[in-house]
């Protein structure tokens, strides 16, 4: 359907994608020179992306699972490719998700950055309009352009304004995502030369035996599970985080991770439903390992940010298993009720955990700018200098232990409720988050924040300013009210979310 | 029909203070703090008291409403709303009540504290999530409550965050209350499963479908489903409410200031559990099977945490190890299906149990922040008020007739003593022998404290010198206000003023209100019991009236037990103090033992703790570093390095051998031309 | 009569002969470039032929820019030469292995 | 008859040519058998009639190129016996080579066949036929866009070969406006901030 929303004849997701990408040039060009202005300029056009994204959720239909905000037109003719941008109920969240943590970014870049400043703030805008694209595009290449492009601003995040083991980093998670996606284009061709299009749509109703779907949903598996990541391919993820910039590893927790996710519900399952239904106890099983082994793995790490990387490992692990319960579901209960649920879950997890593990991270960064240290041994009695820096930290490390009242509750709640019909042990492993989730962010702030003084350089610890605050903060209210009120949320999604299920347990095998 | 708007105001008046108090406490000031949190929860008790009133009265019928919808996931529509019914707002009651105390009594135990305001911002939070606790119509409600007075809880006994013990206490007290909430989240995960929804109505009316139905566990083997959920919920309760195993935490929560050991880990937060199972009694009612654990679990509780209360000389941990105790017995009544004898003991429990703490908490502040009992005795000459009513407190806590928890106690022993249910016997010896136990450990502390010749003064208080980490001292205590050094004294009356308002109903409470509460008919609906498992319908028959029973009492064993333990306290520990020097000499293995805590912790910390995190190294060092990552992510680049430092000999770097190859290449092209024709 | 095949047999001498050249001349970068001039005249001896003796004018267009091409070629070429010369006081081939795996 | 006594004898001399460029021990020599090579190959393009061609060849490689290689043969002090080390050594590969691809592109021609009867001499030119005219007339419609990228082509080797041989020399002394236009204030001008010194109280009067 087409909305009303287009300025200048161009329709307000070209806007999304456009205005940063842009306003990152338009930084590039003031000029390391400028570097003050480029800032502003930079948070400006954060801030006006993230208040022009507000009508997709203020126009947004809820009535119905069709992509709304549609805008069609040529791209390459040659290969039938269109430039085909739309939202449903599934993408509009994260869409906004996208718009709104960029503005954070920004803000805790401010001063800390001081080599190529204006190319740091260039690069994340360029980012954040690669990553709208890649949530709004209906065209599969269209999609498949913008998950590749958006790398390159990451990897050169990395490379350049990151830690001194930065250069394997950086390899390490090019190669490793390169290495997925390419199967993924792999698959979108062959399913080109036999759809004739790449519009998701029609891949969705692309007949496919058994066979094809098998190494299409491997293809998109492997994309998938890297960027997730799932068990075993998620070591990319805490050397990525660990050597990152502040900036790029809440980019990098709070949305990339989420393209994973986002990617199983609108490729794999409903492209391929039946190799989905078969393969689905591998994914649930990996899952949950996931979730215990990388929940102890968090356990032991003496590296914060590496922590906080593992226990997104784990809080992603959540996302796939509440996907993939559908048939499992299906199959104990002879019903559908549930399903949605997991699903559900899975969404608001993935936007939870992109406000929890962004503020983690900013945690982390307030502390790394001041003590230039990322190990918990370094810390201890934080609290003593830093009073409010410490309320903070202890409200994000309940919500990364999913307590409720915060976002982080919510969908593990949803999580736990829909696995439990679809198996009593799927519940009860998925469960043990609530014990080892506590214990390690628990842990950690007993290690970090609480207790006497430990050092001489904790005593010389100066409180937020007010920029650090402001970002906390805001960061803060969305997690409380996401935990209090996830209704609106939910209500977005719901059509979309059902349509899902319809399609994806619905066999696409003849007879 | 109750105005919904008065329930909202309810919890939400803490709540608002708790905010008020705790992000802007730097500008309304420590007299803004306590005032606005005091008036809030004032407030809250004011108009539960009156809900209360409306309800009992018969007025206004039991309200049950949703507030607002939290979400609505695949047609299952989570809402937060209340149920006030006979069962929750005796909860409220009594929530609001001993909060409203405690918040008093803070005012003097805490006025020389730097986080004055923070103290007052975090135990009105509390009150708000106890009261969203108790007045949950639905299971998501109940565990937001739950989580939240844990949270709470979490703050408050890392309240003084630089002394490693507290902060150690507090992380165990969250993680051990986590393993129940485990449990806890699978229990409601199985109601849901079965009922599609999660409200309690719902729930309680497919009861009989869950109890038909059964969980596969393994291809082959299945459970009832109504005695998993129900174990799997009770094992919530465990951690909230302290139940062998998961008891661990309790003690050392006490590392908190002492105002929030008698509200929330004696008076509310700890009975959660209790008020839990009972408020899902119409589903516990339905499994033989769960009830018999809860009341093994209850029976271990109440006998052998006692034990332990003997031994302990730090007076903050004697009355912890009692509310462990006391605990054990209403997961008993619980066990026996007498779920109101569970929350008329409760209800008792929270009154005499504040009471005492509080007065241990007077005994403290008079002793500079001293708690080890050792370095006490005699203080009843200079604390008379704190002694009258620690007395009231301890003569209610072992069940002297007519004191209020002689009736709460004494028909949780009759009940055990009617039931039929498996494990019955166990518990009833478990009961009688915490009578005897739970007398000689109350009055030990008593007589340690108050009586016998004083072992302070002489510079002890001065020296400071523990063995026992667990002393309440703040981080600048040595110079407070009153005389340091000096003798102990009488509290002011902001602390003494909690303990007398306390000291009342922890006395008379009982006898006025047994009859209507546990024979009366008064929790109406909110509790079901099975026609079977009726044990206090049967109770009603001997029931006449609480002063005749009062009397009958003094033929029954637990009176003869109570005051046998009363008098050994008194021979042993006052009397003849180098008796007991002797039993510790003689049963000396038995008493490590009991000071090891019967290994728990040490099992916890060294087993559990140790090997998970081992478990967790190994992972990581073996699993993710060098299998995944060393063999085969870094292994497939070493392959491919390998290949290459071969394939790069090729590469010569001279521009005619480039050309060389190119005409080879030529060549073996335009011959494969020739030939394949 | 001068037939197509005249034509192409002297295109691939002459471009063989240029062959042989880059392996005489395996030293001198300068008589390396040449033979590469020679084997593009080779190449555009057989466009040309084809061209005239097929009437298709395409081949001479062809021509066209290979000479264009080779220009450039050539022009960057001894431009490279001529620093390289500057930077290693030779054109030895045998010093230039930088590009050695 | 004449025409084919011709081809011969300029065949025979673009191959000794050739021949000159690759055997001479001397850079210059050889560049002035490739000078003859090109001459001869003009010639033999007249004969097929494609004289524009030939005229380019001649003013292009002849009158350019060529004089480039010359120019940087002799600009560069190159030691001749130095450079032609080894010729004998590897001339073996060199011959074989040459062998092989001669016999591998006659075998393509002579038996192959391509669908072309190559034995037939070239059909006459019509009546006024001008080569030029009509290689222009291509050029410029159908061609038209990679004639002009050919002609940035050459605009691009010109200036490159310019960047890549200019030198700046050191110890010049020239003015870059550029650079003065540009300064700022905070280049020239440093702000010190200094405490103030107070008098020694002891030693004021």
């Amino acid at each position: 359907m087409e909305n009303g929303n287009n300025m200048l004849g161009i329709g307000l997701l070209s806007w999304l994608v456009w205005l940063p990408v842009a306003g990152g040039l338009l930084v590039i060009a003031l000029g390391d020179a400028r570097a003050s202005l480029a800032r502003w300029v930079a948070l400006a056009t954060a801030l006006v992306t993230f208040v022009a994204s507000l009508p997709l959720y203020g126009s947004f239909d809820t009535t119905t699972a069709a992509f709304q905000f549609v805008e069609r037109a040529a791209w390459i003719p040659a290969f039938s490719a269109t430039y085909h941008l739309g939202v449903d109920g599934i993408s509009m969240p994260l869409v906004l998700l996208t718009t709104f943590i960029t503005i954070p970014v920004v803000i805790a870049g401010w001063k800390v950055i001081e080599t190529r400043p204006t190319q740091y703030f260039a690069a994340f805008l360029i980012m954040e309009g690669l990553m709208v694209g890649v949530f709004a595009a209906l065209d599969s290449l269209l999609f498949y352009f913008f998950w590749e492009a958006m790398l390159i601003p990451m990897f050169l995040i990395i490379g350049i304004w990151g830690g001194p083991r930065r250069v394997y980093a950086t390899i390490k998670f090019f190669l490793y995502t390169f290495l997925g996606s390419v199967f993924m284009l792999i698959a979108l061709i062959y399913m080109y030369l036999k759809a004739g299009s790449y519009e998701v749509t029609d891949l969705h109703r692309l007949p496919l035996t058994l066979t094809e779907q098998y190494w299409i949903f491997f293809a998109f598996f492997a994309a998938f599970a890297v960027k997730i990541p799932m068990f075993p391919v998620h070591t990319w993820l805490p050397d990525a985080h660990v050597e990152a910039p502040t900036g790029g590893s809440v980019v990098l927790a709070a949305i990339m991770l989420k393209m994973g996710g986002y990617g199983f519900l609108r490729f794999a399952l409903p492209i391929a439903p039946d190799a989905s239904r078969e393969l689905d106890t591998f994914v649930i099983a990996l899952s949950l390992i996931a979730v215990v082994y990388i929940g102890l793995v968090a356990l032991v790490q003496s590296d914060m940010k590496k922590l906080i990387a593992y226990s997104s490992i784990a809080h992603m692990g959540f996302v796939t298993l509440g996907v993939f319960l559908a048939f499992d579901i299906q199959t104990a209960t002879g019903d559908l009720r549930g399903a949605g649920m997991g699903i559900d879950g899975a969404m608001v997890q993935m936007i939870s955990h992109g406000l929890v593990s962004g503020a983690m991270f900013l945690c982390v960064g307030v502390m790394y700018d001041r003590m230039h240290s990322r190990e918990i041994s370094d810390y201890g009695g934080v609290i003593n200098r830093m009073p409010i820096f410490g309320a903070f930290m202890v409200l994000f490390a309940m919500a990364n232990a999913g307590l409720p009242g915060t976002s982080g509750f919510v969908g593990e709640f949803l999580v736990i409720l829909a696995s439990f019909k679809a198996n009593f042990w799927y519940a009860f492993l998925a469960a043990t988050t609530l014990v080892l989730g506590a214990a390690y962010t628990l842990w950690l702030v007993k290690r970090v924040i609480l207790g006497p003084v430990a050092n001489a350089h904790v005593a010389e610890l100066t409180d937020l300013d007010g920029r650090e605050f402001l970002i906390l903060a805001v960061l803060a209210v969305g997690v409380l009210a996401l935990g209090l009120w996830p209704a609106p949320l939910l209500e977005v999604m719901q059509p979309s979310v059902q349509h899902l299920v319809e399609q994806i347990v619905s066999s696409k095998l003849p007879g | 029909m109750m105005n919904p708007n008065t329930l909202l105001a309810i919890p939400l008046l803490p709540l608002a203070a708790a905010v008020l108090a705790g992000l802007f406490g730097r500008w309304i000031g420590r007299t803004g703090a306590h005032v606005v949190t005091i008036l809030a929860v004032g407030a809250a008790f004011v108009l539960s008291a009156s809900v209360a009133s409306g309800l009992l009265s018969g007025e206004t019928a039991p309200y049950n409403g949703a507030v607002y919808t939290w979400l609505v996931s695949d047609g299952i529509r989570m809402e937060v709303g209340f149920l006030v019914d006979q069962l929750s707002v005796l909860m409220m009651c009594v929530v609001t009540f001993v909060s409203l105390c405690v918040h008093i009594y803070t005012i003097g135990y805490m006025h020389e504290d730097p986080g004055y305001q923070r103290f007052f911002s975090y135990i009105s939070l509390f009150t708000f999530a106890m009261l969203m606790l108790v007045m949950s119509n639905n299971f998501m409600q109940l565990f937001f409550g739950w989580e939240a007075v844990g949270v709470v809880s979490y703050l408050l006994i890392g309240f003084w965050y630089t002394r490693p013990s507290a902060i150690f206490a507090n992380m165990k007290a969250f993680l051990v209350n986590r393993v129940g909430d485990f449990g806890f989240v699978l229990g409601i995960a199985g109601v849901v499963y079965f009922t599609g929804s999660l409200d309690y109505r719902d729930a309680f009316a497919a009861g009989p479908e869950i109890a038909a139905a059964k969980i596969a566990l393994t291809s082959g083997t299945s459970v009832s489903a109504i005695t998993l959920v129900c174990i799997c919920l009770f094992i919530g309760a465990m951690g909230k409410s302290a139940q062998v195993p998961l008891h661990v935490w309790l003690p050392d929560s006490m590392e908190g200031p002492t105002p929030i050991s008698a509200l929330i880990h004696a008076a509310t937060m700890v009975t959660a559990g209790i008020f839990m199972v009972a408020r899902l009694s119409p589903l516990f009612e339905l499994s033989e099977t769960a009830l018999t654990f809860i009341l093994v679990i209850g029976a271990t509780t109440a006998l052998f945490m006692g034990f332990l209360g003997v031994i302990n000389n730090d007076i903050k941990r004697v009355v912890a190890y009692s509310t462990l105790s006391q605990l054990g017995y209403m997961t008993v009544a619980l066990g026996v299906s007498a779920y109101g004898a569970a929350i008329f003991h409760l209800m008792t429990h929270a009154f005499f149990k504040a009471l005492l703490f509080l007065a241990a908490g007077s005994v403290i502040i008079g002793m500079h922040h001293e708690q080890d009992m050792r370095k006490m005795g005699g203080l009843a000459k200079v604390m008379p008020i704190t002694a009258v009513t620690c007395w009231i407190g301890a003569l209610a806590l072992i069940g002297t007739p007519l004191f209020s928890g002689f009736y709460s106690k004494d028909f949780i022993i009759e009940a055990v003593a009617e039931s039929h249910r498996a494990g019955a016997g166990y518990a009833y010896f478990c009961v009688l022998a915490g009578v005897f136990i739970t007398a000689l450990y109350t009055f030990r502390m008593v007589f340690m404290t108050f009586h016998g010749a004083p072992r302070w003064g002489q510079g002890a208080v001065a020296a400071h010198a523990h063995d026992d980490s667990a002393h309440d001292d703040h981080s600048h205590d040595h110079d407070h206000g009153h005389g340091h050094g000096g003798t102990p004294h009488e509290s002011p009356w902001v602390v003494t003023l909690p303990l007398i308002l306390l000291a009342i109903p922890s006395v008379l409470i009982g006898a006025y209100t047994v009859g209507p509460v546990l024979f009366g008919g008064y929790f109406g609906d909110a509790i079901r019991v099975l026609p079977a498992n009726d044990v206090l319908g049967e109770l009603s028959h001997h029931f006449h009236d609480p002063f005749s029973f009062a009397l009958e009492a003094v033929g029954h064993p637990p009176f003869w037990l109570a005051l046998a333990g009363v008098v050994s306290a008194w021979f042993v520990f006052l009397r003849n103090p180098q008796i007991a020097d002797a039993f510790a000499a003689r049963l000396a293995s038995l008493r490590r033992v009991l000071e090891q805590k019967y290994y728990f912790d040490w099992f916890n910390e060294h087993v559990i703790a140790a090997g998970t995190r081992a478990l967790g190294r190994g992972f990581w060092k073996f699993g993710d570093q060098t299998v995944i990552d060393g063999a085969i992510v870094n292994g497939s680049a070493r392959v491919v390095g390998a290949l290459a430092a071969r394939m790069r000999l090729l590469q010569t770097g001279f521009l005619y051998s480039y050309a060389f190859w190119m005409v080879i290449g030529l060549a073996v092209l335009l011959g494969w031309f020739l030939v394949r024709g | 009569m001068i037939t197509l095949q005249h034509m192409l047999t002297l295109s691939g001498i002459l471009f063989a002969l240029a062959v042989a050249g880059i392996f005489i001349n395996r030293k001198n970068v300068i008589l390396l470039l040449m033979c590469i001039e020679l084997m593009l005249l080779a190449v555009n001896f057989s466009f040309v032929s084809f061209s005239r003796f097929l009437g298709n004018l395409d081949g001479q267009v062809f021509v066209f820019f290979v000479l264009t091409v080779a220009a450039a070629e050539s022009a960057i070429g001894l431009a490279i030469l001529v620093v390289l010369f500057r930077e290693r006081r030779s054109i030895n081939v045998e010093d230039l292995d930088t590009l050695k795996g | 008859m004449l025409v084919q006594i011709l081809f011969y004898g300029f065949s025979l001399l673009l191959i000794a040519a050739a021949l000159g460029v690759i055997v001479t021990r001397n850079p210059v020599h050889s560049a002035l058998c490739l000078v003859v090579a090109f001459f001869t190959s003009a010639a033999l393009w007249l004969l097929i009639e494609a004289e524009f061609l030939a005229i380019v060849l001649v003013l292009v490689y002849v009158g350019a190129v060529m004089v480039l290689f010359l120019f940087v043969v002799m600009m560069l002090d190159i030691n001749v016996e130095e450079v032609r080390k080894g010729f004998t050594r590897h001339a073996w590969v060199g011959w074989v080579a040459a062998f092989v691809v001669i016999a591998q592109i006659v075998g393509v021609y002579w038996f192959k066949g391509l669908g072309i009867d190559a034995t037939v001499g070239a059909a006459p030119l019509p009546e006024g036929y001008s080569n030029t005219r009509a290689l222009g007339e291509v050029l410029y419609t159908q061609y038209v866009y990679p004639f002009e990228l050919a002609a940035v082509l050459l605009l691009v080797a010109i200036v490159a070969a310019i960047a890549l041989t200019m030198r700046r020399r050191p110890g010049l002394k020239a003015q870059d406006v550029a650079k003065q236009v540009a300064v700022r204030r905070e280049d020239r001008v440093r702000l010190v901030k200094m405490p103030a010194e107070r008098r020694d109280e002891g030693s004021a009067p």
